[in-house]
């Protein structure tokens, strides 16, 4: 088959494991639509946005303040074709080893890590929560670092480069899983309420019945088949389920509100 | 004759004490500013946490999928710099050539020619990136280009400044007797410059190397960026290996560099033809090297010249204007700049002194493997080690930035000083002087040019140095730049950008002014 | 005529005067020996003679050119040539290298880079006037090692064809700056101080080469030269100069033990008396007809 | 004694041999002219009279320091004292360092900065004698700037103390060379053409200069000349050097007409006959003790 399908995702996990739970994903995409499927790994946020915004990919797995970022940047015409039931209502979680830090309120005067810039979960969520308990990160503590990624974060807390961190819920969830983090050293002290983040996006302009294709591969997945569960388990959900655009409405809102979108 | 009439003051005297005290008034508040207080270094709950730290880079990683994958990136990354310097190369010697003042009979300070060069150096090379990946898409072509603009700015400006540091007089006299300024330059100045020239290309393509962490960010992989994330995850044993391959690409660098440094120095038989089969092997195996990395990356640059890439292109560089000029974003990017000039100035100074004590030293090979070591370490590691050391904020950055370029520093002027005519130095020494001394009475006059020029230039590298400086926390531009350009705030950005430009042109012009003061 | 300075002035960018009211014309063919005592301005005058640098008074005229004096020191902007120029003349920038490809300078300390060879060194002469593709391939592989090594042999170097220039002994060097200039073949020539490094009999044979050469080509060549014996020997012209001004522009014969003697005494300075000055009294010899023919 | 040659032997790394079978020795308080053709040898001797290089063949005792001769050329390693050195001696290094000290060389071609200031040029001679700090802080303040002026005074050349060496002329560079080694007060000078930039009038003054200074103080003087009125005129003792061998090593009166003509004679080649050679005729006189009085 000629035609290729291009993916990429945002890099909110290292590149090499982004790629490692793509692979069987990939495949089960390619006998879904008879297509090619190259997977590009990155490492910045901007350049996944930036190339589904020129058409040079097709499919993009997004956070959801990099798809605000994705419908600004393509005026409106990316279309988000379904996330994990798990992103409807996800959560980040701010971490310390720090025993005299119980709640946000104490982080004043502290240093503190966020992950990316962009990522809804590292940065985004919890500047607006921050916001609304009323700390300014820039203003109330004591240093901002940006470790780049989830599991940095974590890293950085644990080895006391930062008082404080915080990171999405999934990722803290699955390094506790695989014990790479020491529960005894490292806990949650506070964690955000709900909010739509990860899905996976098309650029606008792609083929409707492929877009329908790809749809109803993500629906199909079924836990209850083996080679399917494989597949959900490296992605970290129970299943996909559709999504629109309006569900991000609120993160723009929250974005406009901590200054991140003009 | 006259009663000894009381010996004259030296008429140099106060102009040198103004400059003094000019210099400590500047210092002072930057030093304040980084936070400096290399106390912190040797405080020993801190160097607990380093140690632990370190011993988590033991033993390196060698599980055969981590091998493969590193094989596999070390091939990338080889392949990159190599197209990336030879595009870079391309580039350089013409605008180099426009830019140097060698050869001039005015001379000149360029600041047409300057500007440009450092514009193309200046712009970050994720903005390059990002714009290459609307033409090309993800993949190398895009890391690729962008590589090869910033790093053909440098290569042009570097030419420029060495082949204005050699003697001038061979190049004129060929000029008075009517030789163009082209022939001029290749019969008077590049066999003196040779050797300098080369080292430096070759440098410049071990930065390549390093500097692969750009090609992540469009998704062309290598060694830059398994380093990025083996760091940022603080997975010691991946560090391990990938360190000790990066010091395995620098020392054979190194290698590449002693041995062109020596072919350029012998003397060539006595006979017509100045080539011998070393150097014809060599001109042979060059060109197949940068033939083959293009055909490996599978790159093609057919794209850029299409109605569509210009159009995207345009599109792209339209975000940037205006630049926000509203005064409280000026006033944050004023504050950028202070802490850049603070956490830039503390980290050359620191590594230009320590640097040219590493150079000094006539017995190359210990000063060499620690220069190479300190250099095949990148920042961004440095600023992992540094920030354990003393904290997050700006002295961390300050002393990663300070770690790193000293090994860069350290290299650079032992080669400038190596090129430096040894007749002066050699003579004092025939008179009994000090090695020290007939270094600085001696060689330093004829190679100082060439050491500020290195030294200010590597400043201004520093101040662009975007990623470690978030990563530490310790705020200045490149932070700024980075987080702007992640939010897609292309007008923020512009004026960062910009404040750049300003900075690294304003450091350019004083080099070239101070260059040309000592001449 | 071959070149005219007509009360040319240099005045350096420290504020130091080292030329001033300078008036000399030669005729093409002539043969000048500069003299005078060190730091008079010799070196200065044949820079502004070479274009190499502008004077910062008066005019100067070399081979038809005429620069006018600036009143900045640096290097001169374009000759201008005298007859006026037509619209469609070359430009000013390849005029002035046109015309720099027919003048010839040996520097006082030959401006050659160490690492390059003998052999690229000579042909480097040529650089103005070779295309450019000859010039170049020229860098690969010397294009013209007959003719170089032709010039060579007048100097008694050829030998040293393919060694490399920092290998050489000062006088050896001093000897590949000559060579450089004779394979020109310019139309003026300014030597300065050619033949300081080299031995009595290797001084006069150089010397010997240079005016031979000129000759033969109805080249203009102008020395600057502290051995005063060669000067009156081999040169139909002196020109004293002392303290940047011109003291005296005779032919060789009329120059006289007094007006040696006043060329070369300091100025009331601390210099030590001497009882007599061996090398003026011997050179009586030199304005002998005879020993004059034995040289040139 | 001063220093001794013996079978002193010298090939350079291409394989060219520059010097062979070098025997001299000199005594403290001699004064030593070196002359010989272009190419002789004449710097190579000084420079493994100065350690620059080391012998490939034969012995060198410089000083009461002996040095090997090494098989391979390079800096000679470190010279032994001919007395057995004790346990305690000071370090090779350093022992290299304080004979260097007391040996002073004047280049062929003055090996100064160009961007130095004559006043620290002139100070660096005394680097070896000098405390560290006093060095250090001379780069930033001159600290004997009335010593260099005295010094330079004597060249004539007091005027350019503040001025910076490349915007000297070449006579003037070269007298910075020997304010140097004049100010260095060495007791072996060692002088390769010291005054080949000069006119006859100061170089003669010059040489007075170097003589005076070194008879005052017992030192030993070793200088190549080119000009050989000067050498005969000022030195007692002349070397002859040819094609790397002693010609002859005479008293300077018995170096007669013949002995120079050999000497400079080219071997074969293509040099010019010349009918007479105006230099060497006129040099008569130097013989007359008359004139050489009036010299040294
Ligand atoms: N580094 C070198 N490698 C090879 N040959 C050399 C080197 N230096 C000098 N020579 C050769 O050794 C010979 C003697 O050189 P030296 O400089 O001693 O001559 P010199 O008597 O001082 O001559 P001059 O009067 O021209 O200065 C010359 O033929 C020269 O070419
Ligand atoms: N770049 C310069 N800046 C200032 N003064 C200079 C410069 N170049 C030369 N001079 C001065 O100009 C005067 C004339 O110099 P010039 O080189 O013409 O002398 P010269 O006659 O060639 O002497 P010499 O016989 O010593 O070579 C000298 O006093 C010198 O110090
Ligand atoms: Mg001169
Ligand atoms: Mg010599």
């Amino acid at each position: 088959a000629d035609a290729v399908l291009r993916v990429s995702a945002i890099p909110d996990e290292a590149p090499t494991e982004l790629q490692r739970k793509f692979a069987p994903l990939g495949k089960y995409l390619e006998a879904q639509t008879g297509m090619k499927v190259v997977f590009t790994p990155v490492s910045d946020y901007a350049a996944v946005v930036e190339s589904l915004a020129t058409k040079k990919i097709d499919l993009a797995w997004l956070g959801g303040f990099t798809f605000v970022q994705a419908k600004i940047r393509t005026n409106g015409t990316a279309i988000p074709i379904v996330q994990r039931a798990e992103d409807a209502v996800f959560t980040s979680r701010f971490i310390t080893a720090d025993p005299t830090i119980k709640a946000l309120a104490d982080l004043k005067g502290k240093t503190f890590a966020f992950g990316a810039p962009s990522s809804t979960s590292g940065s985004l969520m919890p500047r607006f929560f921050l916001q609304q308990a009323g700390l300014n990160p820039e203003k109330d503590f004591k240093n901002v670092a940006f470790s780049g990624a989830h599991d940095a974060t974590v890293a950085f807390v644990a080895a006391g480069k930062a008082e404080a961190g915080v990171l999405n819920a999934s990722v803290w969830d699955k390094l506790v899983e695989q014990k790479k983090v020491d529960t005894d050293k490292v806990r949650v002290f506070a964690t955000t309420p709900p909010y739509f983040d990860y899905n996976w996006t098309v650029r606008g302009d792609l083929d409707p019945a492929l877009v329908k294709k790809l749809t109803d591969a993500f629906l199909k997945l079924d836990p209850a088949n083996p080679e399917h569960k494989e597949i959900l388990g490296l992605q970290r959900a129970a299943k996909f389920i559709p999504t629109k655009k309006e569900n991000y409405e609120g993160i723009e809102k929250a974005a406009h509100s901590a200054g991140l979108l003009k | 004759m006259l009663l000894n009439p009381a010996p004259p003051r030296d008429p140099a005297a106060r102009g040198r004490l103004s400059g003094a005290l000019l210099a400590l008034v500047i210092l002072w508040p930057l030093f304040r500013a980084a936070e400096f207080k290399p106390g912190a270094l040797f405080d020993s709950s801190n160097l607990k946490v380093i140690g632990h730290f370190l011993a988590g880079f033991l033993p390196p990683e060698r599980g055969a999928e981590f091998l493969a994958y590193l094989g596999k990136a070390t091939l990338e990354t080889l392949a990159i710099a190599t197209a990336g310097l030879a595009l870079a190369f391309v580039l350089a010697v013409p605008l180099g050539y426009l830019a140097t003042a060698a050869g001039r009979e005015q001379p000149t300070l360029n600041p047409l020619s300057r500007s440009l060069l450092t514009i193309l150096r200046g712009i970050p090379e994720l903005v390059w990136a990002l714009l290459f990946v609307r033409v090309f898409g993800l993949g190398p072509a895009a890391g690729v280009l962008a590589l090869g603009l910033t790093y053909g700015g440098m290569l042009a400006k570097v030419y420029a400044e060495i082949l204005e540091s050699v003697d001038p007089a061979p190049a004129h006299a060929l000029r008075h007797n009517g030789a163009g300024r082209p022939l001029a330059i290749l019969y008077g100045l590049l066999p003196q410059a040779s050797k300098e020239l080369a080292s430096y290309t070759v440098y410049r393509w071990e930065c390549a190397i390093r500097a692969s962490v750009v090609m992540g960010f469009v998704g062309a992989g290598g060694l830059g960026q398994l380093m990025d994330q083996a760091m940022k995850m603080l997975n010691g044993g991946e560090a391990a290996s990938i360190l000790l391959t990066f010091m395995l690409l620098v020392f054979a660098a190194d290698g590449i560099s002693g041995w062109l440094r020596r072919a350029l120095d012998t003397p060539p038989a006595a006979r017509a033809s100045p080539f011998g089969w070393r150097s014809i092997s060599f001109l042979l195996v060059l060109p197949s090297a940068i033939i083959a990395s293009f055909h490996w990356l599978e790159i093609g640059f057919g794209e850029l010249f299409t109605a569509g890439a210009a159009h995207s292109i345009g599109e792209f560089v339209a975000g940037f204007l205006p630049p926000d000029l509203s005064s409280d974003w000026l006033a944050r990017v004023g504050l950028g700049i202070w802490e850049t000039l603070a956490i830039s100035v503390v980290g050359t100074l620191l590594a230009a002194a320590s640097g040219l004590l590493l150079a000094l030293p006539k017995w190359r090979a210990p000063f060499s493997f620690l220069l190479n070591t300190l250099r095949s370490v990148p920042e961004l590691v440095w600023a992992t080690i540094t920030a354990l050391a003393v904290g997050l904020g700006p002295f961390a950055g300050a002393l990663a930035l300070a770690l790193h370029t000293t090994g860069v520093l350290g290299r650079l002027y032992a080669e400038a000083l190596d090129n430096a005519p040894a007749a002066p130095g050699h003579a004092l020494r025939l008179a009994g002087a000090p090695t020290g001394l007939s270094f600085l009475y001696g060689t330093l006059p004829g190679a100082a040019p060439q050491l500020i020029a290195y030294t200010l230039y590597r400043w201004e590298m520093n101040i662009r140095m975007a990623a470690i400086l978030g990563f530490v926390g310790a705020g200045g531009l490149g932070q700024l730049l980075y987080f702007e350009l992640s939010l897609f705030h292309h007008a923020q950005a512009s004026t960062v950008i910009i404040a750049m430009l300003i900075l690294s042109i304003a450091v350019d012009q004083t080099s070239a002014w101070l260059r040309q003061r000592l001449r | 005529m071959s070149f005219a300075l007509d009360g040319a002035g240099l005045t350096h960018a420290n504020g130091f005067t080292a030329l001033s009211g300078i008036t000399l014309r030669a005729n093409k063919g002539e043969r000048i020996a500069l003299i005078g005592p060190s730091g008079a301005g010799k070196t200065s005058l044949l820079s502004v003679l070479g274009t190499a640098l502008a004077p910062s008074a008066g005019s100067v005229e070399v081979l038809d050119f005429g620069f006018p004096g600036a009143s900045t020191a640096g290097m001169p902007s374009f000759p201008r040539k005298r007859e006026s120029m037509s619209a469609n003349e070359i430009s000013g920038v390849s005029l002035a290298s046109r015309l720099r490809t027919r003048i010839g300078t040996i520097h006082q300390a030959p401006p050659i880079p160490g690492r390059q060879r003998v052999v690229t060194a000579v042909l480097a002469g040529k650089l103005g006037q070779w295309p450019a593709w000859k010039s170049l391939a020229s860098l690969l592989y010397p294009l013209d090692v007959a003719g170089a090594r032709a010039t060579l042999e007048r100097l008694d170097l050829a030998d040293k064809l393919f060694a490399r220039c920092d290998q050489l002994s000062g006088g050896q060097l001093q000897r590949v700056g000559i060579a450089r200039v004779l394979y020109q073949q310019a139309e003026l020539i300014l030597a300065d101080e050619p033949v300081s490094a080299l031995d009595p009999a290797l001084a006069l044979a150089t010397v010997h080469q240079l005016t031979a050469d000129t000759e033969a080509r109805g080249a203009t060549l102008v020395a600057s030269l502290h051995a005063v014996d060669l000067a009156l020997n081999c040169f139909p012209r002196i020109v004293g100069i002392k303290g940047g001004r011109i003291a005296f522009d005779l032919p060789a014969g009329e120059v006289s033990e007094a007006l040696l003697h006043d060329l070369y005494a300091s100025e009331g300075q601390t210099l030590p008396t001497l009882a007599n000055e061996p090398r003026f009294t011997t050179l009586a010899a030199a304005n002998d007809p005879a020993t004059r023919a034995a040289c040139c």
